[in-house]
């Protein structure tokens, strides 16, 4: 049998280690060809630390969950190869498979200048959660658009006892620059450019609004707490019955209806300006450059069952991530699943509006350069959003440039 | 300078009982020597006065004060250590200066206390050096200066000459004894070396397993010490001792020899079955030829042969065996030579002769 | 023959370090003047690495950030390490409970002891808000989350995990020096404080250039909490120089700029250790 | 210091007890929320437990990860490389200390720059030799580059240097050779020292994470630590403090039961006998 | 057992120069006491021997061997440090056994030369203890034993006995002469108490600031110091040292008075014109009335008064001014009572005399 090391994070709970453990074991039974080694990596940063450490000491990993949005990141370095690579061992077109197999709004991500670098695996958005016990009793409906957020929100809050009307989580993992984004979408905005990975639009009017927004229900509104907020913070404060709404991603569903237990969770589309809009998230399969032959074509196989509708269905179910694979919502037991957990359906059926993921080259530093100037804006009332775009512009700016230079501007 | 008074005290340590119940008045300004075997308590004695152990029962005062349970920093008292103790991350001159030091006396004042324990215990030249880089000797010495630097109201010093030559320690042993005498403060001095013992106190105080033995004058320990053990353990070389039956008015020797019972100690020994009698080993005289008892008077001779001959420079002490079996007796380096092998007849003077119960607990004469 | 034993003895050491220290070092050194980047296809650029380090913000708020938490990190835990263990160094049960306790924060783990921390600020709900509500009033405090406490919290979390630890040194120096130095201090006259200054502290100094050395070199390396507690935030306020490192070693391709940082880290934190050796080192007495 | 000081002695006793009390916090905490039917709730932040007592997340941890691997892998790791450690250190030491030879500070100064570098910095490297030593993804791979310790090396030679000289003359004019010294006098002479970096290095390696991670491949190498991380890493959702907790516990709870057990003999080492 | 031989052996710390071209050879079997004053190089000498100290010139051989450069461990030394050095982590029992246990020595044999010591040195019921819970005195026995429980060539003693009472240094002093009697192992013993250099060795040696001053049987140092040093050093309470003017015949005292030159020292002193006379102690007598001089045979009489009385148990030291300024007379505790202030007349025996030039570095006779 061949031998290939899949390597995946834990991106959510430990139960998933495990279920992706018996996954792969369950795999390595039904057949004798592939011996796939699943390797436990942490988190998603260090997953990508780990793919990048095993590859440069000399061991790729033949198949990768990684984040979905450092794609070109890794292609443009030269780690990852296009999923040709391996589809090609069986006839299969990858970008076809991409475009006629997944959800249209993950296709971007998963390609990189045109050609597909990933395939989708499990995947989320940002929705929106409330306390619909507290709404109920406060006779308040859940808001629809930023205007009813505010309203709500001032409704709810009283920080002299601790109750806050809404927290949108800050920190500078990601989850800031998602959310920012996803506002940026609603106001109408552009936060990249997604054609083109040297640049972002941090200073566009759009970003700035959204910003303003996020800032006002801080020291305008006063309805969420000054700094930056974790998820931790985000949940625990909900849990007590101390919050009313939240924005968190569909991959907390499992954790948030668990734990809101003095209360009704409510669930509900992500709010809108000009447009609803909300940003994919979540992790895609890749490829490392450097497998031999026969690797490659037995990553395949194990790529294939991997997204097939079964297992993409099955993962989903489990994790509370939507399934990529269109056609694994129409297996019965999936059906039967939304019946059961119709807020599972809110991501799905707000999939409509998603768009893809933000990814530049240094993807990572490009974020957290608008996510530190937040962090900034969050804490210093002084501080105007449009000096911390422009900041965070100016940041992002200097590390796209080297990148800028050697493409858009090298001009014949 | 102070008085000190211990108070039924004592130390265990853990289940050991070292010290118990130990009750001692010291006067103010006195000079006291303790003297006792190795492991006696000695230095245990110091530690408790000076607070570095706690006291397990009893009190202790210095002076008015209950100083029981008071830090040592309190007590104001100055100790050589046994084992010197000294700071080893100084020099010398820092060492002895620390106390004075720390006090924050004047410059002027460390300078001319310094100057003055140098001189006296011939520190000249070691001042800069670490502890570790002098000898045995020095090292003690300046134990030794780091106390008497200062003018606490108690001088704690536990064998502070040990390490010295007989020359140095003679010398240093007169500077202690002219310094007692100008500033009168209180001395509790541990030593296994009697000359300084006797010289040099006031009283001496005899332990033994934590127990005192005796508290007196040199003069009354060396003429009547309280029990056997300070008789053997006071003067050197020790006291002989004879085991005496006492039948109806005649002592009899283990050898045999009956004399009859001296009048002056009749009224001590007339109910005793058998004593033990102790006499000095300078207390006994080699009779010259013709020289003859008087039993009256006390004077019995004994023959006996010399076995070992010991030259101690000034003297000779001679060990015999036969009738006198096993008597030491001292005797002035006249240059007469003595050899191992002649016979002897030795004159043990009575009227000399101490006596004690047959355990050994109690003076009877 | 005496002297191959001896270099016999320190052969497996230097073998690994050599391996595993000095030869990735040596990398380190040649990698920091190249640039690493994808955009540059890894040309040699001599300085230039060192340039864009120090024109970058991120590395100056790191180093005043590092310069702070080692301030504020090393001379209190260093401190309390101490007056534990003067307090404890008599061993009675109930010191060696205390003393249990006081090194309990050793045994987790950094990242274990940031969760546990990171429930006890968290707003309104954690420990700290929890007890202030219940006995003084109603509280939310995100000392995480704002840039002006943030650090000030990582710096507590390492006072408390580190300073038990220092603890365990400090008694295992103290049970070197001879105690009758201390007794016939005290007999001198000197306080408890005195005696200290003057006798212990002094002979202590091997032990204290030791725990000094680690100290410092601990508060530059031991920042697992940061990551998991604040990511560098909020802004770059708690971002130290390690954490900066590794961000850039973690998360993008710049490598060289990566090597350039640790060179200026290592040499600032030799600088340190010696400063810290001629300091406490000089002139101490170790043959005894 | 001893005497009349147990007052002192005592009134410091009951300062470091107040100040124990909040440092044990945290552990309290922890032990009452892992006990907790659930992390939600208003009163999760209270120290008083909550009756009935639940392991409901005891049992969960359990179920996430394979803990006797993670335990047995653990133990091999940290003890294996803690055996290496006192082997090369004390020798090193030893050398530095008292064997005198050119350029001996500078060679020492050397060995300390391990001090200051950092795994995460050098992982590639390290990752790149170990594969070309084939001990990639192997435990004896993992602890390879820890079995020497500059640390180690710094404190053996500082805890040598503070031994009084005649101890070891004596042991010299008695005909002992280097290895009756060090083991019957020079080791013994240290003995707290050893304890406290054996402490210090068995529960660093314990808790090491990021280093295994990255070179232990193979599920059944896995530590500890990387089981934990599986279960207590939550990007996207929030934490379950009693997990949190329980799963904490677990990993330290046999390196603090050891230390609980053994604490009189640990702790008390680093004491001074009431009598001396 | 073996001989030792120190060939023009040197020591320098630094600058300082601890022992100087000192040359030395014992014989096999010989019991050797150094002694000196403190800081004179005694332990040092040991440990050159011993091979602690490399000497920084000249030659070392123990037996046929030369072992200069050899290390401690093969010279099969015992060594009692001065300052115990004791091993503090183990118990006494083991401390005494560290060097048979290396040796890798029988248990039995382990097990019967601890017995011996312990019996020798009175450790019973110490043996489980750690160094620190032991008394100085302790202490000391202990290091002692771990010496004396092998049985090595050499026997290095530093001031072994210097912590111990009277009684039991006496005893321990007996058993080592046992020892050194049974075993004949060479011993080289350094001590400051004379009766022990006097009684154990064969022959002593006298150092001062690193210089052999004499080498000769405890007799012979007594008797015919070789200089004003020795003559000072040996002997307690020291010899008295007295000025004297050599003019045609006679002898001038520095009180006056003309006595004829005894005719057995004038061979030796005619051509001096000043010499310095010392007189021990026990050789002046206190003239009972009527005793006269006696000056051709060398009896001198001095008139005297009493400014201190020692009282030392068994003698006395009087201390007179006067006519005889500054003499110290040892006599016997016969009972006698001194008191200070006394009128008395001393016996000086000339022919117990001895003379030196005038800068005592040489014995005229
Ligand atoms: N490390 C050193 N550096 C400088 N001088 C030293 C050192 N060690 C010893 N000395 C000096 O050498 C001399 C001889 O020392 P040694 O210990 O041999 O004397 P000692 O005769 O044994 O004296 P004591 O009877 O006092 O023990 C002393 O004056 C001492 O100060
Ligand atoms: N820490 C301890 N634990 C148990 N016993 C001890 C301790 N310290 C001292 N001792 C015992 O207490 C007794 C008295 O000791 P101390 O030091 O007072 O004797 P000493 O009279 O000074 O003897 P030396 O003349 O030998 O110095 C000794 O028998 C000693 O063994
Ligand atoms: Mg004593
Ligand atoms: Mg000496």
């Amino acid at each position: 049998a061949t031998r290939i090391d899949f390597m995946f994070p834990s991106p959510v709970q430990g139960k998933l280690a495990k279920e992706m453990t018996t996954i792969v074991t369950e795999y390595n039974k039904s057949q004798s060809e592939v011996e796939v080694r699943g390797i436990f990596t942490g988190d998603y940063d260090t997953t990508k630390v780990k793919a990048e450490a095993a590859a440069k000491a000399g061991n790729p990993p033949a198949l990768v969950i990684m984040m979905a949005n450092l794609i070109p990141d890794l292609a443009i370095n030269g780690f990852i190869a296009p999923i040709q690579t391996l589809a090609r061992h069986a006839n299969v077109d990858a970008d076809t498979f991409l475009a006629e197999e997944f959800w249209p709004a993950l296709r971007q991500n998963a390609s990189f200048s045109g050609e597909a670098y990933g395939i989708p695996f499990h995947n989320s958005t940002p929705v929106m959660y409330y306390n619909k016990t507290m709404f109920n009793k406060m006779g308040i409906e859940p808001p629809t658009t930023w205007a009813e957020v505010v309203e709500a929100a001032k409704k709810i809050a009283n920080p002299d006892q601790g109750r806050w009307g809404i927290m949108l989580p800050s920190v500078n993992t990601d989850y800031c620059g998602w959310i920012l984004s996803s506002l940026v979408m609603a106001n109408g905005g552009q936060y990249y450019n997604s054609k083109y990975p040297g640049e972002v639009y941090y200073t566009a009017p759009t970003t700035v609004g959204a910003m303003t927004f996020w800032r006002d229900l801080v020291f305008k509104h006063k309805v969420m707490p000054q700094g930056v907020l974790t998820p931790n913070t985000i949940s625990s404060t909900f849990f007590a019955g101390q919050l009313g709404m939240a924005f968190l991603s569909t991959g907390a569903l499992g954790h948030m209806r668990e734990n809101s237990k003095d209360f009704e969770l409510g669930v509900a589309f992500m709010p809108q300006k000009v447009t609803r809009g909300v940003l994919i998230g979540g992790a895609s399969l890749v490829t490392f450059k450097g497998i031999s032959e026969e690797q490659q074509k037995a990553a395949w196989k194990f790529m294939s069952y991997l997204t097939s509708p079964e297992v993409s269905g099955r993962w989903s179910r489990f994790t509370g991530y939507f399934a990529p694979r269109m056609k694994a919502y129409d297996l019965p037991e999936m059906k039967q699943y939304l019946t059961q957990h119709p807020d599972a359906k809110t991501a799905l059926d707000q999939l409509k509006y998603a768009q893809p993921w933000y990814s530049t080259y240094e993807t990572i530093a490009v974020r957290k350069a608008m996510e530190n100037n937040m962090a900034r804006l969050l804490n210093d009332p002084n501080l105007k959003p449009a000096e911390a775009a422009r900041a965070a512009q100016n940041e992002a700016d200097e590390i796209l440039a080297p990148y800028v230079e050697k493409t858009a501007l090298q001009l014949p | 300078m102070s008085s000190v008074r211990l108070n039924n005290v004592a130390k265990h340590f853990g289940a050991a009982k070292i010290i118990q119940n130990l009750s001692l008045a010291i006067n103010d300004g006195e000079f006291i020597a303790v003297v006792g075997p190795s492991g006696s308590g000695k230095s245990t004695v110091l530690r408790l006065i000076s607070g570095l152990e706690p006291v397990t029962e009893g009190t202790i005062q210095i002076g008015p004060r209950d100083v029981t349970t008071l830090h040592p920093k309190k007590r104001n008292v100055a100790m050589v250590f046994q084992n010197y103790a000294l700071y080893p991350h100084m020099s010398v001159e820092r060492n002895i200066l620390f106390g004075m030091k720390i006090r924050k006396e004047s410059r002027e004042a460390q300078r001319k206390a310094l100057s003055r324990v140098v001189e006296i215990l011939h520190l000249e030249g070691l001042l800069k050096r670490k502890p570790r880089q002098l000898s045995g000797g020095q090292r003690q010495r300046v134990a030794m200066a780091r106390a008497i630097v200062r003018r606490p109201e108690l001088f704690l010093m536990d064998e502070p000459l040990s390490n010295l030559d007989a020359k140095l320690r003679n010398e240093v042993r007169l500077s202690i004894m002219e310094l007692h005498r100008k500033l009168k403060t209180t001395t509790v001095y541990v030593t296994h070396d009697q000359v300084e013992a006797m010289t040099m106190a006031d009283r001496i105080v005899v332990l033994r397993d934590g127990i005192i033995q005796q508290v007196g004058t040199p003069q009354e320990l060396y003429q009547t010490p309280a029990n056997l053990f300070v008789a053997r353990f006071i003067g050197s070389p020790a006291m002989n001792i004879i085991d005496i039956a006492c039948e109806n008015g005649s002592l009899r020797l283990p050898n045999g020899l009956k004399v009859p019972t001296p009048a002056f100690v009749k009224p001590a020994l007339n109910q005793a079955r058998t004593v033990r009698m102790g006499i000095r080993p300078e207390h006994i005289i080699l009779a010259s030829e013709g020289q003859a008892d008087d039993q009256g008077s006390g004077l019995v001779s004994l023959a006996g042969t010399l076995s070992t001959v010991e030259m101690l420079g000034s003297d000779i002490v001679l060990h015999t065996t036969g009738g006198s079996n096993g008597l030491r007796v001292r005797v002035a380096n006249h240059g007469v030579p003595y050899a191992s092998g002649d016979t002897t007849r030795l004159l043990l003077d009575l009227s000399k002769a101490h006596f004690f119960s047959a355990e050994g607990k109690e003076r009877l004469c | 023959m005496l002297k191959r034993l001896h270099i016999l003895l320190l052969a497996p050491s230097a073998a690994l370090l050599f391996l595993f220290t000095y030869k990735p070092f040596f990398q380190a050194v040649i990698e920091s003047m190249y640039d690493s980047r994808a955009t540059s296809s890894g040309q040699f650029v001599g300085l230039a690495n060192f340039v864009r380090l120090f024109d970058d913000p991120a590395f100056m708020a790191a180093v005043i950030n590092n310069i702070i938490y080692v301030v504020f990190t090393v001379i209190p835990s260093l401190i309390i390490g101490l007056f534990f263990a003067l307090l404890l160094k008599e061993n009675s049960r109930a010191n060696r409970w205390l003393r249990s306790i006081f090194f309990f924060p050793t045994l987790v783990p950094l990242v274990a002891a940031a969760a546990l921390w990171s429930f006890i600020f968290l707003p309104g709900v954690g420990l700290l808000d929890h007890y202030l509500s219940v006995f003084i009033r109603s509280s939310h405090h995100n000392f995480l989350g704002q840039e002006n406490t943030a650090l000030t919290v990582l710096i507590i979390i390492s006072i408390w995990k580190y300073s038990g630890y220092y603890m365990l040194f400090f008694l295992a120096g103290l049970q070197s020096i001879p105690d009758d130095a201390l007794e016939a201090a005290h007999i001198e006259g000197a306080s408890p404080w005195q005696g200290f200054y003057h006798v212990t502290l002094p002979l202590l100094r091997p032990t204290l250039t030791f725990v000094g050395t680690i100290a410092l070199v601990y508060s530059f390396t031991q920042i697992d909490h940061i990551p998991a507690m604040t990511n560098g935030g909020p802004g770059h306020s708690t971002t130290v120089l390690l954490y900066y490192i590794q961000t850039i070693t973690m998360e993008s391709q710049d490598l060289g700029k990566a090597y350039a940082a640790t060179l200026c880290t290592v040499v600032g934190l030799f600088f340190l250790t010696w400063l810290n050796n001629a300091l406490l080192d000089s002139g101490v007495d170790y043959e005894r | 210091m001893s005497g009349n000081h147990s007052a002192y002695n005592k009134m410091g006793t009951i300062i470091c007890a107040l100040i124990g009390a909040v440092w044990a916090l945290p552990f309290v905490w922890m032990i009452t929320a892992s006990l907790r039917p659930d992390s939600g709730g208003a009163d999760i932040a209270s120290l008083i437990p909550q009756w009935p007592l639940s392991v409901g997340y005891f049992q969960d941890a359990l179920i996430y990860a394979d803990w006797g691997t993670l335990y047995r892998n653990t133990i091999i790791f940290s003890v294996g490389i803690l055996s290496a450690q006192l082997f090369s250190i004390t020798t090193a030491g030893y050398v530095f200390a008292f064997v005198p030879f050119r350029g001996r500070e500078l060679v020492f100064r050397l060995f300390l720059v391990q001090l200051m570098l950092w795994p995460i910095v050098l992982m590639v490297p390290n990752m790149v030799t170990l594969k070309s030593l084939g001990l990639l993804d192997t435990l004896l791979g993992a602890m390879l580059p820890y079995m020497a310790s500059a640390f180690g090396i710094f404190m053996v030679r500082q805890a040598f240097r503070s031994v009084p000289k005649e101890m070891i003359e004596a042991a010299q004019v008695e005909g002992a050779n280097l290895l009756h010294i060090f083991i019957l006098v020079l080791l013994p002479a240290i003995w707290p020292t050893l304890l406290a970096f054996s402490i210090v290095s068995l529960t660093t390696h314990w808790n090491e994470y990021l280093w295994p991670l990255m070179v232990l491949s193979d599920m059944d190498t896995h530590t500890l630590t990387i089981g934990l991380v599986s279960f207590t890493t939550s990007a996207e959702s929030g934490a379950e403090w009693g997990l949190i907790a329980a799963g904490t516990l677990l990993v330290c709870l046999p390196i603090t039961l050891t230390f609980v057990l053994f604490q009189k003999h640990f702790i008390s080492s680093f004491g001074f006998t009431q009598y001396k």
